[in-house]
């Protein structure tokens, strides 16, 4: 292996931090996210240290007040809010980040392609992804969350059981989200292409692969972390909807957006069913963009 | 004396716009046509021009920085656009390039000493050990302390970034060098520094350059030959001393009256009126006549051969009124 | 940033701006329009024909603007408004300052596009900047700045970003106009061939601060600043071949507020310990000849 | 030849996602024979396959496909199975209620947006940016079919003051009575559409006045006002309605959204009720039609920057 000493440069993600911590707004937004993990995670510590079990259908207590034991009370079918609304946000957070993911590796693939070697193959891309971008979405992702998995050779088990809709529905958002993630890339994969230090490269008899992994990925993952936190709210969004319209995460496992679909009849009872998880959701998706916002800021190349 | 590198014909075009529907082709824009010229060892090759000329598109040809270009460049003899991909690394080796901003040529990621040793790592030269002597060797050649290695590109200015590219670029023991406006993204203090090390490098190496720029002073000052183009053609090629003494061709001849002087208050200096049209409408016959002071009739049906006048071999001009009494 | 400058410029007259990037010339020409951007602020007097601009209040500013002083600018193909057609572009000016209606301003704006030696000036006049060429395109914006026949015109490296020949043709357009309107100039530019060639008197200034100030035959024969002399002497000359360029060591000192003593020190081959102690003033060495330089004393 | 490569890239499109969609509802739980074995007890198995050959379900896919795609191309899109009613007579009053909806959204959110836009971008980190901004993030943040809820909640269920549901009966009440209906919606769909396009209007505007020519229009004697109004805005618009062109189909998705949660009987709550019920052909062609009208907004966008701006051209 040749060991040159390789003194990795940490001055411009230390200016970045300097620069996102900078924007109060960001900063909270942060803080807003990391407080609403934890409240995620500490779902079933909590379960355990109240002693109740939230998957408890128990009719006697529907609709119950506050009480000692379940701090915001019952819904229609008897079961304790505050610890579904805790496991909803792990379903929300977990589809959205794995969604964005997914999504994100599909994007940088296809914009690396399409940026870096141009002509008729990032024609051919970008109407395909203009394409996507064009169509009303959300009908089509309806269509896809009702195909019914044992038409796909599935077992029915497994088409019913909850892990294939946490799956499903991954799988589905991501084919959709990655178009905003392609375009940036493809965007600053393009500029990137045309500066001379790639060109340098290339004159030195670097081969393809070893431009794109060392030339030019580590100079377009910037705007990969700023599209991702930009998508990221948009596909927690997309989950809500779709677990809210019935097609999303299968009841009972519970997900902010399934959550709302039982309260949504039940709003001139029960008002408070629907506004926790819907304020919930709305928390999470503005501090996403807050910090997308502030990542943008940070990572503007004027600023540098 | 054989050429060390030969250009014959080169064309290079480029499709714009899309792809017609009828006939499923694209317009082409001939950035490069049918331009030959010969580098000889130690020689140094000016190419002028101005914006849009096609100079630099040339000098990336050469530099392999195409893919298949028409026509032929050989090197020593070799045909290089067309090898085996086996030897094309250790041919294409011998031919690197400087590039015009140094802000943008360096990776900003990289320390100089990575820089450095990726041409190095990428020809397969040299062990870990080998590899940290030469990039050492390299700083102190361009004339940067050694403690410049660790650093990154930002850290220094516009001047000595371009010493770490020139640096880079002889990095693979190159025999010949294509800089392109080396020096139009410096400040003018420095641009002399810059001058005076390619004059040093060249002389102690035996490197040969194709210098491409717009500065006909800093052309006179490093080249041996100059070439002319205008609208992607050569229009002319000569010794500097005879082009710059006796242009042949009336391009050269209002370029060179236009070039700002010291000393040389209010005089005429524009012998060329009107534009440089644009690339899709390429005038016919010679393309300078609807410029040209001396345009005639013929100047607009048939384009002039670039071929030598009045004795001298080695001045040759494209143009139907060269041979004539200046 | 910029620091102490002080010059006049007669009318009819061209005063050359020469220094190298960020030595503070173009910011010198934006404090002349108000156009400094915060948060820099400018001191000092802006005299124009007798009327004292310094610490007008800013709601007249845009009254002096391409009426009193105009400025062409570096880039004509991002200067101009992409979205308006040349002719508007020009007619605003006449608009604003004449208070000419849209009809007449746009007639007039095809009278000033012939001035500058646009062919078939009323069709142009209709173009988009997009579908000129870069010189056309500073035609225009010459046009645009003498409109309203100013006192002064100000120049920021108006033919850097043009090819030589078509510097030229700027060049001597910008020579006849000036014959012919009386402007005075302050032309400004990192290439000092190109003022050598346009300028009548010419400043040189290094890191926001005059070094030399002389007539321009004086200045370039007779330079008494070392970094005038090195500037000179780093340049490759036609006329004049020399194997080995002179070189200025070092490169421009980023300015931080606290330095002391004259700013060209670190580089100058002469510096001694009074250069790095004093700022040295501009002084008047030779009649009409300034130099700020404790070596260049006579 | 614009106009030539629009329509035929539309085409494909087109063809493309009818493709696609015939394939994915061949996926969809259920068969239509199944459903009719089942809502008939009276047919025998050999009669489902006699059935399925005449409707011919046994040919492979693609077969299948092009001969509904033969009858499509004659204007024949079949029945619906629910309505018992050939499709394009459920879609055109659908398509008209979405149209309503869809127009006033996009009519007043453009306005709204642009102005709030140009006052973010005046003084960029002042306090009416930052109140525009926190509007914006709102907006966008904001689960639309949540936002839908609450407002029910606060103007139909609390107040009483407007309709939860429905869209009036034609004639019983006039036209503005009929609006009533359209308030809630057409709410929810403009908060839920502002935000994006305040935000970029804001950064259009922005980038616009950082550019060499309003230095220009300021060194010729411009005042500010007019500096912005006259030379930035008309910049940064055509970028603008670009955003405004490309965000059809988020407006659609929205609008199937409000339809559903406001129970009027547009575009997207057919599409919404035609997969819940199984009647996919009904689903196949109220989507195509979506698709198409959002193709058509797009291009309609894509004239109007060219309108604008004298750089593109449309020949």
């Amino acid at each position: 292996m040749n060991a040159l000493a390789i003194a990795v440069d940490n001055a411009p993600w230390q200016r970045r931090w300097r620069r996102f911590r900078r924007n109060r707004t960001a900063l909270s937004g942060l803080y807003v996210l990391v407080a609403l993990i934890v409240f995620s995670l500490a779902a079933a510590p909590l379960e355990a240290l109240l002693g109740i079990d939230a998957n408890n259908a128990d009719l006697l207590s529907r609709f119950d007040g506050r009480s000692a034991t379940n701090w915001l009370g019952h819904d229609e079918l008897g079961r304790d809010v505050l610890i579904r609304l805790m496991y909803g946000g792990q379903v929300s957070l977990g589809v959205g980040i794995a969604a964005t993911l997914l999504g994100a590796v599909i994007g940088i693939s296809i914009g690396l392609a399409a940026g870096y070697f141009g002509g008729n193959l990032d024609a051919l891309l970008m109407r395909f992804t203009d394409g996507i971008i064009a169509l009303p979405l959300l009908p089509l992702l309806i269509v896809l969350a009702a195909i019914d998995l044992t038409k796909l050779g599935f077992s029915a088990d497994f088409a019913r059981s909850s892990a294939a809709s946490f799956y499903r529905i991954v799988l589905i958002i991501a084919l959709i989200d990655w178009t905003r993630i392609a375009r940036l890339v493809r965007a600053s994969t393009l500029s990137i292409r045309e500066r001379e230090f790639v060109l340098a490269a290339r004159v030195s008899g670097a081969g393809t692969v070893r431009i794109l992994l060392r030339s030019v990925l580590p100079n377009v993952i910037a705007p990969i972390i700023v599209a991702c936190s930009q998508v990221l709210g948009s596909v927690i969004l997309f989950e809500a909807v779709l677990s809210f319209l019935g097609f999303g995460i299968a009841p009972p496992t519970p997900s902010w957006g399934n959550m709302l679909n039982n309260a949504q009849e039940l709003v001139a009872t029960a008002p408070m069913l629907a506004i926790y998880p819907g304020l919930l959701i709305f928390i999470t998706v503005i501090a996403v963009n807050f910090i997308g916002d502030g990542l943008q800021d940070a990572f503007d190349p004027r600023a540098e | 004396m054989t050429a060390l590198l030969s250009v014959k014909d080169l064309t290079i075009s480029f499709p714009v716009g899309r792809v017609n529907l009828f006939t499923g082709h694209r317009r082409a824009i001939h950035a490069v046509q049918d331009v030959s010229f010969d580098i000889a060892s130690g020689e140094t090759l000016a190419l002028v021009g101005e914006s849009g000329c096609g100079k630099t598109t040339a000098g990336r040809a050469i530099a392999g920085l195409y893919k298949a270009p028409k026509g032929a460049i050989s090197f020593r003899g070799q045909d290089i656009l067309d090898l085996p991909r086996a030897s094309r690394r250790t041919v294409r080796r011998a031919i690197q390039m400087i590039f015009q901003d140094p802000f943008s040529s360096l990776d900003p990621r990289m320390t100089v000493s990575e820089i450095l040793s990726d041409p190095l790592k990428v020809n397969g030269i040299g062990n870990a050990q080998e590899i940290r002597e030469r990039v050492q060797d390299l700083i102190g050649q361009v004339g940067l302390p050694a403690d410049t290695l660790n650093r990154h590109p930002h850290e220094f200015s516009g001047g000595q970034r371009q010493r770490i590219a020139i640096a880079r670029a002889l990095a693979p023991e190159p025999q010949i060098v294509v800089a392109d406006e080396p020096l139009s993204a410096l400040d003018v203090s420095v641009q002399s520094q810059v001058l005076n090390l390619l004059g040093a490098l060249k002389r102690q190496r035996g490197l040969s350059y194709l210098f491409i720029s717009h500065d006909l002073a800093a052309v006179h000052h490093i080249a041996d030959r100059v070439a002319v183009m205008y609208l992607g053609r050569l229009v002319e090629i000569a010794g500097r001393d005879a082009l710059f003494a006796a242009p042949r061709h009336p391009y050269t001849q209002g370029l060179l009256a236009a070039v700002p002087r010291i000393g040389h208050r209010r005089r005429r200096r524009s012998l060329i009126e009107g534009d440089l049209p644009g690339p899709l409408a390429i005038p016919s016959g010679c393309g300078f006549h609807p410029r040209c002071p001396l345009a005639k009739d013929i100047c607009r049906r048939e384009r002039p051969e670039l071929k030598s006048h009045a004795g001298d071999r080695a001045h040759l001009a494209a143009c139907h009124f060269a041979g004539e009494a200046l | 940033m910029v620091d102490g400058v002080s010059y006049t410029i007669a009318r009819g007259r061209t005063l050359g701006v020469v220094g190298e990037s960020g030595c503070g010339k173009s910011m010198t020409a934006l404090a002349l329009l108000g156009l400094v951007p915060k948060p820099a602020h400018v001191t000092g007097r802006i005299v124009v024909s007798g009327q004292n601009l310094s610490g007008i209040a800013a709601g007249k500013w845009p009254e002096i603007r391409g009426k009193r002083i105009a400025m062409v600018f570096q880039e004509p193909m991002t200067a101009l408004n992409p979205g308006m057609c040349v002719g508007d572009q020009i007619g605003e000016v006449l608009h604003l300052h004449e208070s000419l209606g849209w009809k007449e301003a746009r007639e007039r704006a095809v009278e000033e596009l012939r001035l500058v030696g646009i062919p078939s000036p009323a069709e142009r006049a209709k173009s988009y900047p997009h579908q000129l060429s870069g010189g056309m395109r500073q035609r225009v914006v010459i046009a645009m700045a003498l409109a309203c026949r100013p006192d002064v015109l100000i120049a920021d490296e108006p033919t850097t970003a043009l090819d030589v020949t078509i510097q030229a043709q700027i060049l001597e357009l910008m020579q006849r106009l000036q014959d012919e309107i009386g402007m005075a100039v302050q032309f400004i530019s990192h290439n000092l061939a190109v003022v050598s060639e346009i300028a009548d008197e010419v400043i040189v200034m290094y890191a926001g601060q005059v070094v030399e100030r002389a007539s321009a035959e004086e200045l370039f024969s007779k330079p008494l600043h070392p970094y005038t002399q090195g500037l000179i002497a780093t340049m490759p000359m036609i006329d004049n071949r020399q194997e080995q360029l002179a070189v200025i060591p070092g490169v421009v000192p980023h300015l931080d507020g606290n330095h002391k003593g004259c700013r060209f020190a670190g580089r100058c081959h002469k510096a001694d310990s009074e250069c790095r102690a004093l700022v040295p003033a501009l002084i008047t060495v030779e009649p009409a000849h300034e130099v700020a330089c404790h070596k260049a004393r006579p | 030849m614009f106009f030539l490569r629009r329509l035929l890239g539309m085409a494909i499109v087109l063809l493309a996602m009818s493709f696609v969609v015939y394939g994915l509802i061949g996926l969809m739980p259920g068969d239509p024979i199944d459903l009719m074995v089942m809502s008939n007890p009276g047919i025998t198995a050999a009669d489902a396959d006699r059935l399925r050959a005449l409707y011919s379900l046994d040919e492979p896919l693609v077969t299948r496909y092009g001969h509904w795609l033969i009858a499509a191309l004659q204007g024949d899109f079949g029945f619906s199975r629910v309505y018992a009613q050939p499709v394009l007579d459920i879609i055109g009053p659908a398509l008209w209620q979405t149209t309503k909806l869809v127009a006033l959204t996009l009519v007043i959110s453009s306005i709204l947006a642009t102005a709030l836009g140009i006052l973010s971008a005046l003084r960029p980190g002042g306090k009416i940016d930052t109140l525009v901004s926190f509007i914006s993030f709102a907006g966008i943040s904001l689960p639309s079919f949540w936002l839908a809820l609450i407002l029910i909640l606060t103007f139909a269920v609390w107040l009483g003051w407007l309709p939860a549901s429905g869209m009036g009966r034609p004639g019983e009440e006039g036209f503005l009575g009929n609006a009533r209906f359209l308030i809630l919606p057409v709410t929810t769909l403009v908060i839920a559409n502002i935000g994006g396009v305040t935000r970029y209007a804001r950064s259009a505007l922005i980038e616009t006045l950082r550019m060499d020519f309003i230095r220009t229009a300021r060194a010729k004697g411009a005042r500010e006002p007019r500096v912005v109004l006259r030379h930035g805005v008309p910049n940064a618009l055509s970028s603008v309605i670009t955003v405004i062109g490309m965000n059809f189909g988020t407006l659609f998705s929205g609008a199937l959204i409000t339809e559903t949660m406001f129970a009027q009987r547009g575009l997207g709550k057919t599409i919404y009720d035609a997969i819940l019920g199984n009647d996919y052909n009904l689903a196949l062609v109220a989507l195509l039609f979506a698709t198409f009208a959002t193709l058509i907004g797009n291009l309609l966008a894509d004239l109007a920057c060219a309108w604008l701006d004298p750089r593109i051209s449309v020949i």
